[in-house]
């Protein structure tokens, strides 16, 4: 089917007075006007398909790039940094040689539309970024947020985005070992589905998208090319240009992670033998962003021809080729010399495989359809040099008073009875309650080198059978903090997964971010966004963690509504011996308890203002970062040295809600006591950062105690673990089996 | 000289690597074997992993049951090649018909991944002997596809035979009938289950037990006595 | 009481991996001459009472709200006289 | 070219979770009146050529050897006419 006459190069600077769909393309008029500048002419219809696409605010970061700039600014000096942002995904050097790739994206508004699908989608693209650096996928993990818990349209959008992250991850072979499940109701109609992925490999191996070498060969590999998530195209291609077409392509997108895992296999089997110069996944804006950013990024052109992409529905357009965003393909850049081999391993994974173009010497993006020329630009223009905005912003007039609603003022519980109450109805509340009911839908033992997994501080993963090398990654993320102080709120979360690597064992050591945020054309939420960013990049700076990579995922709200600001952070680890983990269980009765860091009245955001109150006001808890960086540090001398034998950081529920925790897991009771200079409920429920709870054997504790005290890290015996209850001396006691019942019973009960 | 034991790899195959690293544990030579060859490489005795090959698209097992490898398998298991199908291998073996019934969606129709309790009710076989019969055992369990049924006729055969060799204590994780979680031919040479055993072999990975490292030590004993 | 049948298939322009893995292993079996293959689901419901348009009405409408997700999926509703097997 | 449908469901007396699932969400959705559910796998065969009877016992072999596990399911095999949406 071509439509007459084809929109060539020709044909376009022969008819410039042609009207074109670009307001529909998301284009405005300004765009539209610089595209035509840098062109000289008009673009033709395939031009404007991928520099619509390409300059989206999903593909060009035109609202954030101002702000993300920080993270590259501040950066503090790390030696293990090695591929940093601009990447596919950041690359970090985690010693013996070996490299860690990780990263976060969203997938939030298909997981609306289709949980499912959407979810799965999600994994398979986050996935196919590690490859593309040369990686073998190691685990994933899930930061997942959902309207509130009992809102009927939550047992509609949750299951299917669980069973499709299970679904999909499963069956690729990838354990997920961690991520967050978090109830709002700002989050109803914009759930945020994120999904992360770690990957390991040898330094050598290390892989970049871009082409170079002139007359190197550019393969498309993996699935056909069919018309998924190209509703804009299809408007080009359609009602402009051919009436005839259909006019409405899906918007969403099925994945196949069976393809996906068989991509995995040949990619890695082509990295082993050397075959590939340079690689790039088809993620959003399909061929237009791979082939475009291949080119951008190497030295030359390049020339292809889309004639030869296999097409899993022949009736496409040019532009709807480019435009597809059908899952499970990759681009790879061959030397001729090794075409053969490549196109031979690709075949023994049944994977079809197809040579579309060559690197060129020049340096322009040539596409031919039909023997016409229908796209010449140069390729830095649709790649890199997007429309980049200085949006307004403006601390919103609601914020003092939200932040002078101080929860320090709610009524507190009076009696034990009360107290008890509270502790029960805040560790079987849905944000706080167990959510084992969707995390064993997920493999967590496949590759056989898990350590740690859901629910301990931080998913672990051995790298190095021989050595012991491991590594471990937590994600977390606080709206309500962040809603509070957008800037207290990022830095808040990227203590708390900073802190929970440091739980375990492991030395933090990069960061990778995913930005929540609603519409940018609003200037309070490009406030929070400012505020967010500039909060996580100081504190990264000052905790010695590079952002090495991220996504930014705007316009999640529903009409004037924007979700809470959600910055979502992931902080990688290294510990050089997995056998030195400290997992969270209470294991030995008659081990000391130990609360690291201060306790202050800090309740502003808390679960417990939430759960008892349903109240968010005042200020988040306070963040001292050079506390976190002291009390990582004696966490993980005291895992090295074997001081203790379990730890748990304490962050939203406070220190009730982690000492429940880990004794639920270890099926061992605790008894507590109240430290003086501090009344029952604080000590229960405060959210003060920079704290754990530690179990000591005897053996250690003067060993352990000195180490803290001679560093400087309040530490305070509250308790030891004993029995099958939870007991605070003077006040209440619980069973395990009762505080297991209400943990346990709460999410199955809402979504089963 | 020790034993040589197969794996076999087919596309959408996820625990080859961890099956292997399970034979080499247990001190057996581990030997990777592809869907596509015929030819077995005078292996020993046969696993066929866990995973989801083909997508576990149609149903689980039923694509790769038709693979070339699964040719020479079924042959030779009929004439007393041990194989042991774990989770997807127990579906191929099912669909293959070297063990009797099928494997269907769990009753809960959601995947599950859980630190699973069993009983060996037949240390007989080749894949079971280093255990006792009665023993219970943990074993990760993981599959969406997990829910055993078969006909009163051969349910009541199996009983009779003692050929129920594996079966799940205190809770039944996919509503296979009976509570079965593994079970073996008649021979006693080929045996399916969908736990995971290759999963607990160190105490440090997983669940933290070694309580699936007697499959391999067993079949290495017996191959390395013959 | 009667039965109705809701088929529900992917839309065709929708990738549909099952139908693809069936029909790649066809030449493999020794199958030529099939030259697509899609999987969806049918489902059979038994209604008490009469199908008459209103029943059908609202089994369309159950269609439409849970059965299938159109943004993904087409679905027929018909009523099936006698469920005969070739087989 | 012509359609040819296989329809495979499970054995009556096999537990269908599935269909069960579904029917017991119909209360809730406000649908009486189904007194049971079953869901099965609906496979559409493209065949090159005519569907005369050696098509079709081809593909009743293919449906018993391939697409229906027989230990478990059953399967109908029937020429699709024209593909006709209710919806
Ligand atoms: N919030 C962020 N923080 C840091 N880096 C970011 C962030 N968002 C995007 N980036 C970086 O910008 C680059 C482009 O991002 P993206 O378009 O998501 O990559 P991809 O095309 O691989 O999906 C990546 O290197 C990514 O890591
Ligand atoms: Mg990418």
């Amino acid at each position: 089917m071509s439509r007459t006459p084809l929109d060539t190069v020709e044909h376009a600077a022969a008819t410039p007075d042609v009207e074109l769909p670009w307001a529909e393309l998301g284009l405005k008029k300004d765009e539209f006007e610089r595209i035509v500048e840098i062109l000289g002419r008009r673009p033709t219809g395939a031009e404007l398909a991928m520099y619509s696409v390409m300059w989206s605010e999903h593909c060009s970061y035109k609202s954030s790039k101002v702000h993300l700039r920080q993270f590259g600014e501040k950066a503090p000096e790390s030696d293990a940094m090695l591929v940093g942002i601009g990447e596919n995904a950041g690359v970090v050097d985690v010693g013996q040689g070996y490299a860690v790739t990780f990263k976060v994206e969203s997938h939030n508004h298909p997981s609306y539309v289709e949980p499912y699908q959407g979810a799965a989608t999600g994994v398979g693209g986050i996935v196919r970024d590690i490859i593309a650096m040369g990686a073998r996928p190691v685990a994933v993990v899930d930061p997942l947020r959902f309207g509130a818990a009992d809102h009927p349209d939550t047992k509609r959008v949750l299951p299917g985005v669980v069973a499709g992250i299970g679904g999909y991850g499963n069956c690729l072979g990838l354990p997920n070992i961690g991520g967050e499940v978090v109830f709002d109701a700002c989050y109803q109609g914009n759930p945020l589905v994120n999904a992360g992925a770690i990957g390991v490999m040898r330094h050598e191996d290390i892989h970049l998208a871009k082409a170079s070498g002139a007359g190197n060969k550019v393969i498309l590999y993996g699935a056909r090319t069919g018309g998924d998530g190209i509703g804009g195209a299809s408007i080009l291609a359609s009602e402009t240009f051919d009436d005839a077409k259909p006019s409405k392509r899906p918007a969403v997108q099925v994945g196949d992670p069976f393809q996906e895992k068989l991509l995995i296999e040949c990619t890695l089997e082509a990295f082993k033998e050397k075959l590939v110069v340079g690689i790039q996944d088809l993620g959003a804006a399909g061929l237009s962003c791979a082939t475009s950013e291949l080119a951008s990024n190497g030295s030359g052109g390049m020339r292809v021809t889309l004639d030869d992409v296999p097409l899993r529905d022949s009736t496409l357009s040019p532009e709807e080729i480019l435009m597809s965003e059908s899952q499970e393909r990759m681009c790879a850049v061959v030397e001729p010399g090794k075409v053969d081999r490549f196109l031979e391993i690709c075949e023994k994974w049944d994977v079809i495989a197809t040579v579309i173009g060559e690197v060129t010497d020049g340096d322009r993006l040539e596409i031919y359809w039909h023997g016409g020329k229908i796209v010449d630009v140069d390729p830095r223009t649709v790649a890199h040099d997007g429309p980049v905005y200085e949006r307004p912003y403006a601390r919103p007039e609601w914020q003092d008073a939200l932040q002078a609603d101080d929860a320090g003022k709610l009524p507190r519980p009076r009696t034990s009875d009360e107290l008890k109450d509270q502790v029960l109805k805040l560790v079987g509340s849905p944000n706080q309650a167990s959510k084992q009911w969707i995390t064993q839908q997920y493999d967590h033992f496949v590759q056989g080198n898990t350590l740690l997994a859901m629910p301990e501080d931080s998913g672990m993963i051995r790298v190095d059978e021989e050595t012991g090398l491991g590594v471990a990654i937590a994600t977390d993320g606080n709206g309500r903090y962040a809603k509070l102080d957008p800037y207290t709120g990022a830095q808040l979360a990227l203590a708390e997964a900073y802190r929970n690597v440091a739980t375990t064992g492991a030395k933090p050591l990069a960061v990778s971010d995913c930005l929540n945020f609603g519409s940018p054309e609003d200037p309070a939420v490009m406030w929070q966004f400012a505020e967010a960013v500039r909060g996580l990049a100081d504190g990264c700076r000052q905790l010695g963690t590079p952002v090495t990579g991220g996504n930014v995922s705007l316009y999640n709200q529903t009409g004037e509504a924007a979700i809470h600001p959600t910055p979502v952070v992931a902080v990688l680890g290294v510990i050089d011996d997995v056998a030195r983990r400290t997992p969270a269980a209470f294991r030995e009765e008659g081990q000391l308890i130990y609360l690291l860091g201060d306790t202050r009245e800090e309740f502003g955001g808390s679960a417990w203002s939430q759960v008892v109150h349903d109240h968010l006001g005042g200020l988040p808890p306070r963040v001292d970062l050079e506390r976190e960086r002291l009390l990582a540090e004696i966490l993980i001398s005291a895992s090295r040295d074997g001081m203790i034998d379990a730890a748990h950081d304490l962050s939203d529920g406070g220190l009730v809600q982690a000492v429940v925790e880990s004794a639920l897991l270890g099926g061992k009771g605790a008894r507590l006591i109240v430290p003086d200079g501090l009344d029952a409920f604080t000590f229960l429920f405060s959210e003060s950062a920079g704290r754990a709870i530690v179990a000591v054997p005897r053996s250690e504790e003067v060993r352990f105690t000195d180490m803290c005290g001679a560093r400087g890290l309040p530490a305070t015996r509250i308790g030891v673990v004993d029995g099958d209850t939870v007991e605070l001396q003077g006040e209440f006691t619980l069973t395990l089996a009762e505080l297991r019942e209400t943990h346990e019973a709460t999410i199955p009960a809402l979504l089963a | 000289m020790t034993a040589r034991i197969g794996v076999v790899t087919f596309p959408g195959s996820l625990d080859d690597r961890d099956s292997r690293r399970a034979i080499r544990l247990a001190g057996a030579e581990p030997v990777a074997l592809w869907h596509k060859d015929k030819d077995l490489k005078q292996v020993d005795a046969v696993v066929l992993c866990g995973g989801f090959s083909y997508g576990d698209y149609l149903r689980a097992g039923a694509i790769a049951r038709f693979s070339p490898v699964m040719d020479t398998v079924i042959e030779q298991a009929k004439a007393g090649l041990p194989v042991l199908g774990i989770c997807n291998g127990f579906q191929i073996l099912t669909e293959a018909h070297l063990l009797p019934g099928g494997m269907l969606g769990n009753d809960h129709l959601h995947f599950i991944c859980r630190d699973q309790k069993l009983r060996v009710e037949n240390a007989d076989t080749a894949w079971t002997a280093d255990y006792t019969a009665g023993q219970e055992i943990h074993i990760p369990l993981k599959n969406m596809d997990g829910r055993y049924v078969a006909d009163r006729r051969t349910l009541d055969e199996l009983e009779a035979e003692g050929r129920v060799a594996f079966r799940y204590v205190d809770f039944n994780p996919n509503g296979s009938l009976n509570d079965i979680a593994g079970i073996t031919n008649a021979a006693g040479n080929v045996v399916g289950l969908m736990p995971h055993p290759e999963h607990a072999v160190e105490p440090l990975i997983g669940t933290g037990r070694t309580d699936g490292l007697p499959f391999f030590t067993s079949i290495l004993k017996k191959l390395v006595n013959a | 009481m009667a039965r109705v049948v809701v088929d529900v298939m992917l839309k065709p322009e929708i990738l549909d991996p099952q139908g693809q893995a069936v029909q790649r292993a066809l030449p493999r079996l020794g199958f030529e001459g099939i030259s697509d293959v899609r999987q969806g689901k049918r489902f059979e419901l038994e209604v008490d009472g009469p199908v008459d348009e209103t029943a059908l009405a609202r089994i369309h409408d159950l269609a439409e709200s849970f059965l299938a997700n159109t943004v993904i999926e087409d679905f027929t509703v018909r009523v099936e006289e006698v469920a005969e097997a070739v087989k």
